[in-house]
């Protein structure tokens, strides 16, 4: 029967089938890509049940040694699983169209199908063997994705491949030390292993696994790979990239140190302000990467490279959110992992459509897109209002519960580094909407233009309603997120009542209340402006004040691309822009391929006789060494 | 309180402000000329002005967005302006405030502002950009000493409803936050300044530099819109600190003179200090007002 | 409350539009230095309702202060017409009227209202700030008499305009995209 | 033990094994021309394999020749070592063997029988 | 029972020697042979593997019982080799029946099937001198292996092996020699028995000879210099066979020698430290190379420092990881060097820049190339995940933490430049210069049979288990090997 434990199999076995399949009738792949997709959300939603911990040893022939895979399926992990299933659909969905004609369009519904499979293992699996060989096959088939279109820079996935492999070694050194405690691999007996470790080696499990975690969500000294990764990965892949693959980071941090490790043991080793050491760090970090990588985000000219940055900002307010290990702050963080994906996917879909019909990707060569693709315009303009945390829309809910948490728990600080990255935010969210859709079209071609394909309607239409859903009735979400968190063992943290409102620790707001006003008061005064007035004159596109002189067509008029050029006379944003972390890893890179050729050269140097030299020194030794 | 009134009270909410305002800033530039020994307009010039805007026969437009921008604005503005309490008697002119708190009505704040942009972006001017970058350039100064005040007055209060806020600062001129908080309120009025566009800080809207940036390519009826939508906006304000720092107002009277008393301040500092440039408002703002309020929530935490 | 019917709603909108007319400068010539102290302590025309406006969508009232050279008219009349409909011209020194001290130069405008029509000129080889304010106050009576319908004049009889225009510009004549507009809001 | 060792080996013998083992591997260390590196390794095996056989010599016995009618296995020496030596001398000759004619076919690609010289692949 | 052991060195031997003859009937019938007889070799180890495992067997020659004759001890973990071995032989046996490079010499399959006996041999003898006869058969064959081609790189990489080699034979038999003047007898078993009655300081001088012999060869770090240039220098089949067979006889060996016979704890020790700087040395230089074959030399050094840690660690669970990477790297790395070696020959070279872009010619070849990479790599799906796997989670139930990590370290960079090859495969444009030939059947199967085993053994690596577990107790228990030997076991 279909359950968790075997619908990892359909995407990866259906993305095989249609990579072969493919090769004789191309449209296959995509029919395929479609079918499993759909099944993928079925199942997810309905068939594997809300919170059925059902556990289902599957022993598939491995040696005894390991008593067996363990999946199961609780609110948590159901949580993370709509949120995969959906964004599987709405990116093949979008995929459709954008990969039809290129060349590598079969590697890439196979690489696709399988990273989906690999994440739905991930959020289904109950022990840590299969917890990491689902995380190793979304590292490699991922690999893939990003280094598929052939314009990219090879030092992008070398650098990929470096960091998230390191990552999962640290966290499989993790794992092992945690194996030699518990004897057994599976959730519970680890659970019961930790408690008893020492307060050193539960400090140096949590460390590594926080590395683990961190470099996965691209947390700042961690997030090298990540900007590259983005812009340069497939366009139609970047959406479940940074919308889904960053989300497994916050799934396994909030698994690991909230069920398996557990805040209260971390917090017992080293305790700072009511909360671990590591968790107090590491929301430092996520609030030195928001702030980062807003400055940086707001100076870049490619679209893509903006979104990127905006991505490991984002997630960096998820970081700080959970680090600190409240109830709230889980919660907060659950809620905006949830509504960031959303808003991910819209915009990196958008963003691919438009780059798409268009062929360019710099804001410099884009402008004034708005009478040709309305409807990009509409998502993108939802999107930016989710991104900035505006109050109509969801973006606003999660943020409201991560500041609620952040003031309930006394963590002022961070949050004022909070504000300033979300206040910066407001300037890249305009810089998206202004560099594409409004201002100057830079070129004559941009006017010809049509709206992105049919199939990327879909998908945006659905998020722009998740996204005003989420703004209307911003307590709906709460059941899913009290479940998630019953899920892994935390405390039920809103007070809020029917769906409409969301309160938590100190306030409250409606949701309901805040979008009819703001409907009411639109609709009255657009209603009187369009009727009572004199109708206003179309003025032509180059009738604008130029100081009484009159701009033709080729006057450079598109000036909105600059937006954070100013960011450099600021003190202390122009120094942050200026600090690159880059330079370390680099000199660290020459320094290890340093003593590799200086290593090879002197061991290997090709004189059979220093080999045979080699071979009495090493006789020598060991009769001076062990012949006492 | 019957529904009838509730409707009459939540219709006039925003008419009073609009009056109130206009008549602030006709104040405003009145004493301004007398500060500079000439007459100054009269104190209605600023309804006038709007009503003459109202009437223009002429106006044009860019685009949908372009007609949109105004519209946006007075929305974002008359919307953030009902979730604050005008009175605290909690029957007349509280609008909505009970459902919102004090984060909503930050990020209402800011709201009409970036519907705005939209329309002066598909506007096409370039100052209009120009002014909309400098003002959310200087919106990174300006929120983190405000929003550090706030966090000194929801951490002293234990309560993120202005309303509650209101009660809790009842009784007599001594427990009003100003003087419970004094270092959080002073660094609040940096931002309050700062937000009112008074001058060192009016750097969008600069008419020599960027040709009154956002506004520039808006006429007629879309300037008087975003007048009238600038002017609740100053009472908007004025209301909220008074809210926050001085107990709110029993009746209107009160909640005009202590508007007013606090609308001086402001008259003192644009009338003196020359316009700022936009590095250089950040860059005081997060030195001065920040250290001040960073004080004040130390203090906050130590208590 | 549609606009164009005389009775008591047009007579309010007159009245206001008398005591708000903003001012959009034009520095065309040595007039430009008068408007200063016009404006400030000393003779302070902001009683009467004045303020400066940065862009000719915002302005009312256009004062040409000076001779205009062919080059400053184009941008003159780029400017007029961008400006929205009850929009008044108020035209200083003999220069504008009659070409003044150039009325033999090859490049500069004899007569001002062949282009653009005016409501009020002021007389003299610059008048001086009082001048000036009675000029505006002028312009104020013709505005609440509602005889100051320039705009119409100028749209009623375009081709006019357009001829002497097109005599003094001859083929760099200015996008007509200023005046003639297509429906739609 | 070491008595056992001593006492039925000549004290020479065993002197005359650790010299050739020293001379083999001083060659083949220290000389730079292959051809005589291999002489050296040469040497080295037959000085292990005159360790084998004196491993296997009893005093006052005699080889071990079994068709010699008239000679029992008492008076011959332990016959296994010189067996297995005899087979380590063969394997001592085909890798001699093999050794020079890779040795030919070094010289000419390289011209040169220097070993230094000899390491074009190397890193 | 029907056929006796002994036929797979028997045959083997006797085939090598006939082949010049039968050069004479047909040019080809030389590799037709061969193949044959490894075919039967395969079959005979794989027919008395269950027996083996049931009860070990001991097999007399000549009628002399043990500890005097020489005779086969076929235990579990050898008779599990010895199919390894003959199969990975025969494999590459099919691929050699095209190779161009078998055209030339009719003697290069008499070569290849004296290798694979003298490594069956090691394997399979109880006598302590055959495994030394049999090491010195391999050893000789592989160096005229190594030089066939009769150009520089190979005859360079042919007078290092031999110089090299030939110091191992010496240590070797210096070793057994002492062994035999303190206790008389030849027979592994009888040696293991009264291993403890030996003149402490000679058993130390003879176990450390011994040990170093057998350490060049198994390519431990400070003895494995000659490695890569073999690796290198080689024909690529060659390369394949060396690493699949000759390094596995070697190990076996070294396996046989310290755990059974000698039970030297701090050698193991000593073991487990070699290993642990062989994966770092090799994994380290192989960052900076150029060529591919000679990466993929250094990344086997790797993967046998990895075997060499598992063994250091000595309990029972690492013993079985260890025999599982055994076979993992046996069959990854004949498919690496198979797969490299056609490329190479297609490409005219087996450096970065000739390599450029040869993914989009042959993709089929790339692609196997690549999954070879992903399984040395130790991306789970395949086969080298599961191993690593369980070596490491051995080697962290005996508190090496340390050690776990600098190995995961290692293979970072391994994943580094592995990637760098695929991507200078794949994603540089198609080389205009190298035209698209059909690459022929024989060269085919192979590597599908070798990519079939990859997979199958990463998904289902439950079927070798009960193997592996066989193979580690037969390691462990010293005891009842000993007592089988002599006292009587499978009488034949």
């Amino acid at each position: 029967m279909i359950g968790p434990h075997n619908i990892v199999l359909i995407p990866v076995v259906i993305g095989i089938l249609a990579y072969f399949a493919g090769k004789l009738v191309r449209p296959v792949r995509e029919g395929l890509t479609l079918l499993s997709s759909l099944f993928v959300c079925y199942v997810v939603l309905f068939k594997a049940g809300l919170n059925t911990i059902g556990i289902y040893t599957y022993n598939f022939s491995l040696p005894q040694y390991f008593d067996g895979f363990r999946f199961g399926n609780n609110g948590f992990s159901w949580y993370f699983a709509v949120i995969i299933a959906f964004s599987y659909l709405f990116v093949s969905l979008a995929s459709f169209p954008l990969v039809k004609d290129k060349e590598y369009h079969g590697s890439f519904y196979l690489f696709f199908n399988i990273v989906a499979g690999a994440l739905l293992g991930i959020v289904y699996s109950r022990d840590l063997v299969s917890f990491f060989i689902f995380w190793e096959i979304m590292t490699w088939s991922s690999y893939f994705l990003v280094v598929m279109n052939p314009n990219t820079k090879g030092k992008t996935g070398l650098t990929y491949i470096v960091f998230n492999v390191a990552g999962a070694y640290a966290m499989l050194t993790a794992m092992l030390i945690v194996y030699s405690y518990a004897g057994s691999f599976h959730f519970d007996r680890v659970v019961k292993a930790v408690s008893l470790m020492t307060n050193s080696t539960v400090f140096f499990i949590s460390l590594l696994f926080a590395i683990g975690f961190l470099v996965k969500m691209a947390t700042m000294p961690l997030h090298i790979w990540a900007p590259d990764a983005y812009t340069e990965s497939e366009d139609s892949f970047t959406p479940f990239f940074s919308g889904t693959l960053s989300k497994m980071g916050v799934y396994g941090f909030i698994l690991f140190f909230g069920m398996l490790i557990g805040f209260v043991n971390i917090k017992g080793v080293y305790e700072i302000k009511d909360t671990s050491l590591i968790g107090y760090i590491v929301a430092w970090l996520g609030v030195v990467t928001s702030v980062f990588a807003t400055f940086r985000a707001i100076v870049q000219d490619e679209i893509k490279r903006l979104l990127a940055y905006s991505s490991i900002a984002q997630v960096g307010y998820i970081v700080t959110a959970m680090a600190v290990g409240t109830a709230l702050g889980v919660a907060g963080a659950l809620y905006h992992a949830l509504i960031h994906s959303v808003i991910k996917l819209l915009l990196f879909i958008t963003v691919a459509g438009v780059i798409y019909r268009t062929g360019k990707n710099k804001f410099s060569e884009l402008g004034g897109l708005i009478t040709r693709m309305p409807l990009s315009y509409l998502a993108v303009l939802f999107g930016i209002i989710g991104l900035a945390g505006m109050p109509p829309f969801g973006g606003f809910a999660s943020k409201w519960v991560i500041y609620m948490s952040l003031i309930k728990n006394h963590y002022y600080f961070l949050l004022i580094g909070m504000i300033v990255s979300s206040t910066a935010a407001f300037l890249y969210c305009y810089k998206l909407i202004y560099g594409i859709f409004l201002g100057h079209p830079s070129s004559q071609g941009l006017m010809e233009v049509k709206e992105v394909p049919g199939f990327l309607w879909v998908p945006q239409i659905v998020l722009m309603m998740v996204l005003m859903l989420t703004g209307f009735f911003p307590g709906y979400i709460v059941p899913f997120i009290e479940t998630a968190m019953k899920g892994i063992g935390f405390s039920v943290a809103f007070n809020s009542t029917s769906a409409y409102t969301l309160s938590a620790a100190l306030g409250g707001f409606n949701g309901f209340v805040v979008i009819n006003v703001l409907g009411a008061i639109f609709v009255f005064v657009f209603v009187w402006y369009t009727l009572f007035f004199p109708k206003s004159k179309r003025l032509h596109r180059l009738d604008i004040y130029w100081a009484a002189e009159t701009p033709d067509e080729n006057t450079p008029l598109h000036y909105g691309y600059g937006i954070g050029a100013e960011l450099d006379r600021i003190p202390w944003v122009g120094m942050s822009l200026r600090t690159h972390i880059t330079r370390f890893y680099e000199k660290t890179g020459e320094q290890i391929s340093g003593i590799a050729s200086v290593l090879k050269d002197v061991v290997f140097n090709g004189d059979g006789q220093i080999y045979m030299l080699y071979a009495i020194l090493t006789l020598v030794s060991i009769f001076l060494l062990m012949g006492r | 309180m019957s529904t009838g009134m509730r409707i009459v009270d939540i219709i006039a909410y925003p008419f009073i402000a609009f009056l109130i305002g206009m008549l602030y800033m006709g104040i405003a530039r009145n004493i301004i000329g007398r500060i500079h020994r000439r007459w100054g307009p009269p104190v209605l010039q600023n309804l006038i002005d709007v009503f003459k805007l109202y009437r223009k026969r002429e106006a044009g437009s860019h685009g949908v967005m372009f007609h949109l921008g105004p519209i946006i604005m007075v929305t974002g503005v008359v919307t953030c302006l009902y979730f604050i309490p005008m009175l605290s008697d909690g029957r007349w002119l509280k609008g909505f405030s009970f459902d919102g708190d004090l984060i909503l009505v930050t990020y209402l704040m800011v709201l009409g502002a970036l519907g705005m942009a939209l329309g002066v972006g598909q506007g096409g001017v370039p100052f209009g950009v120009m002014g909309v970058t400098r003002g959310l350039t200087r919106l990174i100064g300006l929120e983190i000493p405000y929003f550090i005040a706030i966090i000194v007055l929801m951490a002293h209060y234990n309560t993120a409803s202005i309303n509650k806020i209101i009660e809790l600062q009842a009784g007599g001129l001594s427990n009003w936050a100003m003087f419970k908080v004094p270092l959080a309120f002073i660094a609040s009025l940096f931002s309050f300044w700062g937000m009112m566009g008074a001058s060192p800080f009016d750097i969008p809207g600069a008419p020599q530099e960027v040709a009154s940036g956002p506004a520039t390519e808006f006429g007629g009826k879309y300037l008087a819109l975003m007048m009238s939508s600038r002017g609740i906006f100053g009472f908007l304000k004025l209301t909220l600190w008074v809210d926050l720092f001085m107990g709110g107002a029993a009746n209107l009277l009160i909640l005009v003179g202590k508007t007013f008393v606090l609308f001086v301040t402001v008259l003192f500092v644009t009338s003196v200090y020359s316009r700022f440039k936009v590095e250089q408002a950040v860059d005081f703002m997060w030195r001065y007002p920040t250290i001040i309020g960073l004080i004040a929530l130390v203090i906050e935490m130590v208590r | 409350m549609c606009t164009d019917n005389p009775g008591v709603w047009e007579y309010i909108a007159n009245w206001a539009r008398k005591h708000s007319i903003w001012v959009l400068a034009y520095g065309t010539g040595c007039g430009a230095i008068e408007m200063p102290p016009t404006m400030t302590s000393r003779y302070d025309a902001e009683r009467f309702g004045l303020r400066g406006a940065a862009t000719p969508r915002q302005a009312d009232l256009l004062i040409i202060s000076g001779y205009l050279a062919t080059k400053t008219l184009k941008r003159v009349i780029r400017t007029y017409e961008q400006m929205y409909d009850p929009k008044y011209v108020l035209a200083l020194g003999s220069c504008t009227i009659n070409g003044g001290m150039y009325w033999d130069s090859y490049n500069t405008i004899k007569k001002l209202d062949l282009y653009i029509p005016v409501d009020v000129y002021v007389a003299g080889c610059m008048p001086r700030p009082e001048a000036i304010i009675e000029g505006i106050i002028a312009l104020q009576k013709r505005i609440e008499e509602g005889r100051a319908e320039g705009a119409k004049k100028y749209r009623e009889n375009i081709e006019w305009y357009k001829k002497n225009q097109r005599e003094v510009f001859g083929d760099e004549m200015l996008p007509d995209y200023t005046w003639n507009f297509e429906g739609g809001i | 033990m070491i008595e056992r060792f001593l006492m039925n080996t000549h004290y020479i013998v065993l002197i005359g094994v650790i010299l050739l083992l020293i001379i083999g591997f001083f060659g083949a260390l220290t000389k730079r021309n292959l051809i005589k590196i291999l002489i050296a390794l040469g040497i080295a095996d037959t000085g292990v394999n005159l360790f084998f056989i004196t491993i296997g010599y009893i005093s006052g016995k005699t080889a071990p020749i079994f068709s010699k009618n008239g000679l029992t296995a008492s008076q011959m020496v332990d016959p296994v070592p010189q067996a297995l030596v005899l087979t380590a001398i063969v394997i001592g000759v085909a890798v001699l063997a093999l050794g020079l004619s890779i040795i030919i076919r070094v010289y000419e690609h390289y011209g040169t029988l220097n070993v230094s010289r000899i390491k074009r692949m190397r890193g | 029972m029907s056929l006796n052991p002994i036929l797979m060195i028997a045959v083997p031997l006797f085939v090598a020697f006939s082949i010049p003859l039968l050069g004479y009937i047909h040019k080809k019938a030389g590799l037709y042979a061969m193949s044959a007889t490894l075919l039967f070799n395969t079959f005979l180890s794989f027919s008395t593997l269950p027996h083996a495992f049931e009860k070990p067997i001991r097999v007399i020659i000549a009628g002399y019982k043990p500890p005097f004759g020489i005779n086969l001890a076929i235990t579990p973990f050898s008779i599990f080799l010895a199919c390894l071995i003959s199969l990975m032989g025969f494999i590459v046996s099919i691929y050699l029946l095209k190779d161009e490079t078998t055209e030339t010499q009719e003697k290069f399959s008499m070569l290849i099937l004296l290798v694979v006996m003298g490594a069956t041999g090691i394997v399979l003898t109880g006598d302590i001198f055959n495994m030394f006869v049999f090491l010195e058969i391999m050893s000789i064959s592989s160096y005229a292996l190594t030089s066939i081609r009769k150009d520089r790189k190979g005859s360079e990489a042919g007078i290092k092996f031999l110089l090299v080699g030939s110091i191992s034979s010496t240590f070797l038999l210096l070793g057994i020699a002492i062994i035999y003047n303190q206790l008389g007898t030849l027979n592994m078993a009888d040696i293991a028995r009264r291993f403890s009655q030996m003149n402490p300081k000679l058993a130390f001088a003879a176990v450390s000879f011994l040990f170093l012999g057998l350490g060049i060869e198994s390519e431990m770090f400070p003895l494995n210099a000659w490695a890569p240039d073999v690796y290198q220098g080689a024909p690529a089949p060659v390369a394949a066979l060396f690493s699949a067979v000759t390094v596995k006889a070697g190990l076996y060996a070294m396996i046989r020698f310290l755990y059974t016979i000698s039970n030297n704890s701090s050698f193991i020790k000593l073991l487990m430290l070699f290993g642990i700087a062989t994966v770092i040395v090799s994994e380290l230089s192989a960052l900076k190379q150029t060529d591919v074959k000679r990466m993929l030399g250094y990344s086997s050094l790797g993967q046998i420092g990895v075997i060499l840690f598992a063994v250091g660690i000595g309990t029972k669970t690492a013993l079985e990881g260890a025999v599982f990477h055994f076979v993992n790297h046996a069959v990854l790395k004949a498919t690496m060097f198979l797969s490299i070696g056609l490329l190479a020959k297609y490409a005219g070279g087996s450096s970065f820049e000739e390599l450029k872009g040869i993914g989009k010619k042959y993709p089929f070849l790339a692609g196997v190339f690549a999954i070879g990479a992903l399984g040395v790599m130790g991306f789970p799906p395949l086969n080298g995940f599961m191993s690593k796997l369980m070596i490491l989670t051995a080697a962290a139930k005996a508190e090496h933490v340390v050690l776990v990590m600098l190995v995961l370290a290692a293979s970072v960079v391994e994943g580094f430049y592995y990637f760098r090859v695929l991507q200078v495969m794949f994603r540089e444009p198609e080389p205009t210069r190298i035209e698209k030939r059909s690459v022929s059947l024989a060269f085919v199967i192979p590597l599908v049979v070798l990519v079939g085993m990859i997979v199958g053994i990463g998904l289902f690596p439950g079927v070798l288990m009960p193997y592996f577990k066989g193979a580690a107790m037969d390691i462990l228990s010293r005891g009842d090997y000993i007592s089988v030997m002599l006292s009587g076991g499978g009488a034949l």
